[in-house]
């Protein structure tokens, strides 16, 4: 929707005083998913002017890995997006395992899938939740995600310890095996989880209110996806297949049979976000039978010492993480602590092309497309 | 082709289900895990309700018992705490933590631990409940498996400086109350720290042995020599 | 001023001041009770009898919430205009409340009236109603625009554009009945209707009660229509800077003015106080009247737990370039299957008129849908193995 | 891939220099812009990392060969600079990465901005602006993107000190922080 702003110039010559409605929504607004600010100008309810500002949640994630060894960051790292603590992990075990050459035993990898997948699940069930929260739903979805997510994380906390902060992963493989019975009550949660999903779908995804708020709202084309470099969900919406579990076929993706769902590249609205969300799901819970029934028994974690001195290199690792590329960059200088640790943050990234996609929309469409971008801004500020 | 509206029609039926099942099934509320310390009829009413004593957790009401973790604690083997101390003080965790709460001072005179070796002990262990991340890095670097991680949450207290430093003999919990929160995982450390005592020893003795081997080797060596001298002679 | 009219007087209107609200205590109990099981959680349920443990499932809720609104402080923004974001949440209540009085509500005790038993016997009750209720707009946007805030300007603006928009599609879907009844009275439109004789069980009087329902959610700034309080986008609307017993008073001004209009739906299209056993018990006429109201804002709740709020635009399209349109061709059928029931009474023609009604309703609906709306429907999407 | 990419680069771009432990390509300078575009049209049309590392100055002892076919440990002194460097990607063919980077000194670092070439730099190249204090030229909005636009100083180069005056909340933490500074612990 696209409205022409009136020419202001003519009307002040014909003596009519006007002026755009400037706000600042956020760093205290219920749809700016955290302490997240849009400076908005608005020409009656279209958005003419819109500048995100960031860094209310900065605290230097990157300087203080700096000044502590290589393990020691490993909880730091949960904190980044406090949704997905466990793929964040793993992205960091997977740079540092460039540097330091060990194998990850078996076992471990079929976990570190399945502890991912269930991520994803958590990510995109709740993310959905929010974003027709963002819609103005009363949160019913989100309760009903909420539910799913709680189930989740009881099998996080039953592994791992923690439900959000799981600090799960370590070079080499994973701190401990997971209990007894934990398995089971996996494969009965992901047995259980399609039909969550098909209910799920029968609520929103027929919806005409929303079909009418979301198609046609936030376009992005596949050209600027790429060159903003969009990743995740949010650039498979726009057209582009290209998943990093494909891709790059890091730990053992390379195993299991699974697509990957995508759009022609048409409109890459964000109903086309929205969607591929709910597709990728059901997707995951494929990769998640799989893996299920594959695992073999064995050890957990290869030979590592906690503290360890690389040899001095530089090593890019990345992963598919629900939100989109998640790298880390780590350059090692033959001490215990890394010399540069950096973390690539998607929902930074992604939030290039926020100004772009809301200019000439509604402000109820900026809140959405803000929604359907999914931040976390543990990991946008950093 | 559809009725019109009909999506709001389809959502709205999955609404009414849920409304409906609500009261039929409990499976559709949110489950979260019961922490529940104490049976529901005997809820808290004021602060000193709550319970601080490690025998109140009925660890068998909590679906967590394997690896939850929320603050540290320090282990010490059958026996008076103090004198069955595994931490020797040697500040590693305090180097690890990430958020530097940890605060050792190493006694200055050895004192027998449970093995009956001469070892320094902690004088000062300090962790700071207002900064720990209950990351269990302190559990992982530690070489002497004398820090791991308690469940008990109950840590409020309404002094904010002197209360949220949990000193060292708050911290001490026998392995016994480990076993019983954390089963798996204690048995396996156990088993590890036999393990390992057990390869030790066997290393000491094969050591021994060799000393013993090399020594009669020698012994013989020295004899041979004599004997060859002797024969030069 | 005799001592009998004043009797009169306070045996009319005390009831409803009292009923009412208290009605209002428990449909937000109701409608949070209901919104939590629909979201499979229980709601309230510890409040009940003070100082004890018994929970009652929470009835006891209400009245702590209207304790603590009574006690809280009650912020006014330095930059408000303080007489206007004083005057606003009274003006939103009193129209909401003088509505109430044209219900034709038979309490039993109104034979002890000396004269009508209505508080408010009016020939041109439809119209005073819609009159009336038009005024809640302008507390609205006056809380708007005293609060000095620019959500709450946003959320007044709003208000304004919807609930004058629907108000058209409001009457006009009432001028059906209107027709029909020959009578602006609200007593003789609900007299009318007596012996199951319902309007909304003839086609035109089914279109028209639709319209009505979806345009009172709007005009009631019910989802999926609360743009003005749109919580995700413009905090909470007009009454973002309210708090206290202000922001109380807006609240019951709101439940108060989903009553009045529920009233009138039942009034115009549910038969009033129209039941069964009614020859037995004629006082529950009054009992079917608010079970009557209690049903339509179930609908209402439901709706609120379902639905996401549609767009300012939107919205707007839909108010002018579906409802108006479709309430006028309403209109049209409504003569139209009068004059051939009169003209040829028996079933063969009942069933004529409700065939071309419903499917005249139908196509007209259908092709306005496609105009209006864009082309909004599920797509397909691709794979990559 | 990537390994036999930066052959062709460095084919076209003579100037550019490889740099073989890092496994990445200087660029030179002068026409960053320009190898950029050239990249960006030979596929790799997607810039995943942009960020800068801080070398200080440091006292470096490498071994080297004499005239006289001996060899001796020299000390030298090796600048301080800052590197910027991009990963880049190709979406379209799959292939990555290919490291970039774009050195400089640390006072008054200047580098170009690619962020005409990939939008994706934009924001990145942003907070390497504010935690670095690398000027980009060209970037069309060049601002502090994570700290406040009164904060002075650039807090991820590594002889950054904290203001004395830095906020502080006293806990119960307060004493093992100090001791934590008085280099009792070596962390």
């Amino acid at each position: 929707m696209t409205t022409a702003a009136p020419n202001y110039e003519l009307l002040q010559q014909e003596g009519l005083e006007t002026s755009l409605l400037e706000i600042s929504m956020g760093p205290h607004h219920p749809s700016t998913h955290g302490v997240f600010r849009m400076d908005v100008k608005l020409d009656g309810e279209t958005v003419v002017e819109l500048r995100p500002v960031f860094g209310y949640l900065h605290r230097n994630h990157e300087k203080l890995a700096e000044n502590m060894t290589y393990l020691s960051s490993m909880p730091f790292t949960d904190r980044l997006d406090y949704f997905n603590s466990m793929t964040n992990n793993w992205a960091y075990a997977l740079a540092a395992e460039k540097l330091i050459e060990v194998e990850v035993p078996e076992r471990a990898e079929y976990l570190r899938v399945i502890m991912a997948e269930l991520t994803r699940l958590v990510n995109h069930v709740t993310l959905v939740g929010f974003f027709v929260n963002d819609l103005g739903a009363l949160g019913t979805p989100l309760m009903y995600a909420f539910r799913e997510r709680e189930k989740i994380l009881d099998l996080f906390e039953q592994a791992s310890g923690a439900r959000m902060m799981c600090n799960y992963f370590r070079f080499g493989g994973l701190r401990n095996d997971v209990p007894e019975g934990w398995l089971d009550r996996t494969r009965e949660l992901v047995d259980r989880f399609p039909a969550f999903l098909d209910e799920y779908e029968q609520l929103l995804c027929e919806n005409e209110i929303i079909l009418s708020r979301t198609q046609g709202v936030g376009n992005l084309s596949r050209e600027l996806a790429v060159n903003a470099g969009i990743t995740g969900p949010m650039l498979r919406a726009s057209g582009v297949n290209y998943d990093l579990r494909k891709v790059d076929a890091y730990g053992i993706y390379d195993r299991f049979k699974f697509r990957v769902p995508y759009t022609d590249g048409d409109t890459g609205d964000c109903y086309d976000r929205f969607m591929i969300r709910m597709l990728e799901m059901r997707e995951s819970v494929a990769i998640l039978k799989q893996a299920l029934a594959d695992i073999p028994e064995g050890d957990i974690i290869g030979k590592v010492s906690k503290v360890f001195k690389p040899k001095p290199a530089e090593a890019y690792g990345r992963i598919e993480g629900p939100k989109g590329e998640l790298g880390f960059y780590l350059i090692a200088d033959g001490t215990t602590k890394p010399y540069r640790y950096r973390v690539r943050p998607p929902s930074l990234i992604n939030l290039t092309v926020l100004r772009d996609m809301c200019l000439g929309g509604k402000i109820a469409d900026a809140c959405i497309i803000l929604g359907s971008i999914d931040i976390v801004l543990g990991e946008v500020d950093r | 082709m559809s009725i019109l509206g009909g999506g709001i029609f389809k959502g709205m039926a999955v609404t009414l289900r849920n409304f409906v099942g609500s009261y039929f099934s409990k499976e559709r509320f949110i489950t979260t895990n019961e922490y529940s310390w104490r049976p529901e009829s005997e809820l808290p009413q004021s602060i000193g309700d709550y319970p601080k004593e490690e025998g109140e957790q009925l660890s068998d009401t909590t679906t967590v018992n394997h690896y939850s973790r929320n603050f540290p604690m320090l282990l010490h083997d059958t026996g008076e705490p103090m004198d069955t101390i595994r931490c020797v003080a040697c500040q590693i965790c305090e180097r690890e933590c990430p958020p530097q709460c940890i605060y050792i001072e190493k006694s200055t005179e050895k004192k027998e631990n449970a093995d009956g070796k001469p070892q320094f002990y902690p004088a000062k262990f300090d962790i700071d409940v207002s900064v720990c991340m209950s990351c269990q890095i302190c559990v992982e670097v530690c070489p002497f498996d004398a820090i791991v991680m308690n469940s008990q949450f109950e840590l409020s207290t309404p002094d904010r400086f002197g209360g949220l430093l949990v000193r060292r003999d708050d911290l001490l919990k026998s392995n016994d109350y480990y076993h019983k929160i954390h089963p798996q995982e204690a048995a396996t450390r156990d088993e590890r720290m036999a393990a390992d005592k057990a390869a030790k020893e066997a290393k000491k003795k094969a050591a021994a042995e060799k000393a013993k081997a090399a020594a009669e080797a020698k012994a013989a060596a020295a004899e041979a020599a004599n004997e060859s001298k002797e024969d030069t002679e | 001023m005799s001592l009998e009219l004043i009797k009169d007087i306070l045996l009319a209107t005390v009831p409803l001041l009292v009923i009412f609200p208290s009605l209002f205590a428990f449909t937000t109990w109701m409608e949070r009770k209901a919104l939590a099981r629909i979201q499979n959680r229980i709601g309230p349920n510890k409040i009940g009898i003070p100082c004890t443990r018994i929970g009652l499932f929470g009835l006891g809720q209400p009245a702590a919430d209207g304790i603590k609104m009574i006690f809280k402080e009650d912020i006014v923004p330095r930059g408000a205009d303080k007489l206007f974001h004083l005057l606003a949440p009274i003006l939103a209540l009193i129209p909401a409340m003088l509505i109430l009085c044209f219900l034709p509500l038979e309490f039993p005790w109104g034979k002890f009236m000396s004269g009508q038993v209505q508080a408010f016997l009016l020939d041109s009750a439809v119209i005073f109603f819609f009159a009336i209720s038009g005024l809640a707009t302008l507390a609205i946007f006056m809380a708007g625009w005293a609060s000095r805030n620019k959500y709450s300007l946003l959320g007044g603006m709003r208000a304004v554009a919807q609930m004058v928009s629907y108000e058209i599609p409001l009457v006009l879907s009432a001028v059906v009945v209107v027709m029909m009844a020959g009578s602006l009275n609200a007593k003789e439109i609900a007299d009318v209707q007596t012996g199951f004789n319902w309007f909304v069980l003839t086609p035109w009087g089914l279109a028209a009660f639709i319209v009505f329902f979806v345009a009172a959610l709007a005009e009631t700034n019910r989802s999926p229509f609360d743009l003005p309080e749109a919580e995700s986008e413009i905090i909470a609307g007009y009454f973002t800077e309210y708090s206290g017993f202000k922001f109380a008073l807006f609240f019951l001004g709101e439940y108060i003015a989903m009553f009045a209009i529920s009233g009138l739906a039942v009034t115009l299209f549910l038969g009033a106080g129209d039941g069964p056993f009614l020859a037995v018990a004629p006082w529950l006429s009054v009992v079917w009247f608010i079970a009557k109201i209690f049903g339509l804002i179930a609908v209402m709740i439901w709706l609120r737990g379902t639905l996401p709020r549609l767009r300012v635009d939107q919205l707007m399209a839909f108010a002018w370039k579906f409802l108006l349109p479709l309430s006028i061709f309403n209109i049209l059928l409504a003569g139209m299957s009068h004059h051939v029931t009169v003209a040829y009474p028996g079933t063969t023609a009942q069933v004529v008129t409700w065939t071309v009604s419903l499917v005249g309703m139908y196509v007209m609906a259908k092709g306005l849908d496609k105009i209006s709306r864009s082309t909004a429907k599920p797509r397909e999407y691709l794979y990559a193995e | 891939m990537s390994e036999l990419f930066h052959e062709s680069l460095l084919n076209e771009f003579p100037e550019a220099l490889w740099d073989e432990a890092a496994g990445a390509v200087i660029l030179p300078g002068a026409n960053a812009l320009a190898i950029a575009e050239w990249l960006l049209a030979s596929g790799w049309d997607y810039c995943s990392n942009v960020t800068g590392v801080d070398y200080l100055e440091a006292e470096v002892k490498e071994k080297i060969t004499n005239d006289a076919g001996e060899t001796e440990t020299v000390t030298r002194t090796e600048p301080g600079r800052i590197d910027v460097v991009y990963h880049l990607y190709s979406m379209a063919n799959k292939t990555g990465p290919l490291i970039i980077k774009q050195r400089t000194g640390r006072e008054g670092a200047t580098v170009k901005s690619l962020t005409p070439v990939w939008r994706s730099c934009d924001l990145q190249e942003r907070e390497v602006y504010d935690l670095f204090g690398v000027d980009f030229k060209g970037h069309p909005d060049q601002r502090r993107i994570l700290m406040w636009d009164e904060f002075e100083g650039h807090p991820m180069r590594r002889d950054y000190i904290e203001p004395f005056d830095y906020e502080w909340e006293p806990t119960a933490h307060t004493e093992i922080l100090e001791k934590h500074q008085r280099g009792k612990v070596i962390v």
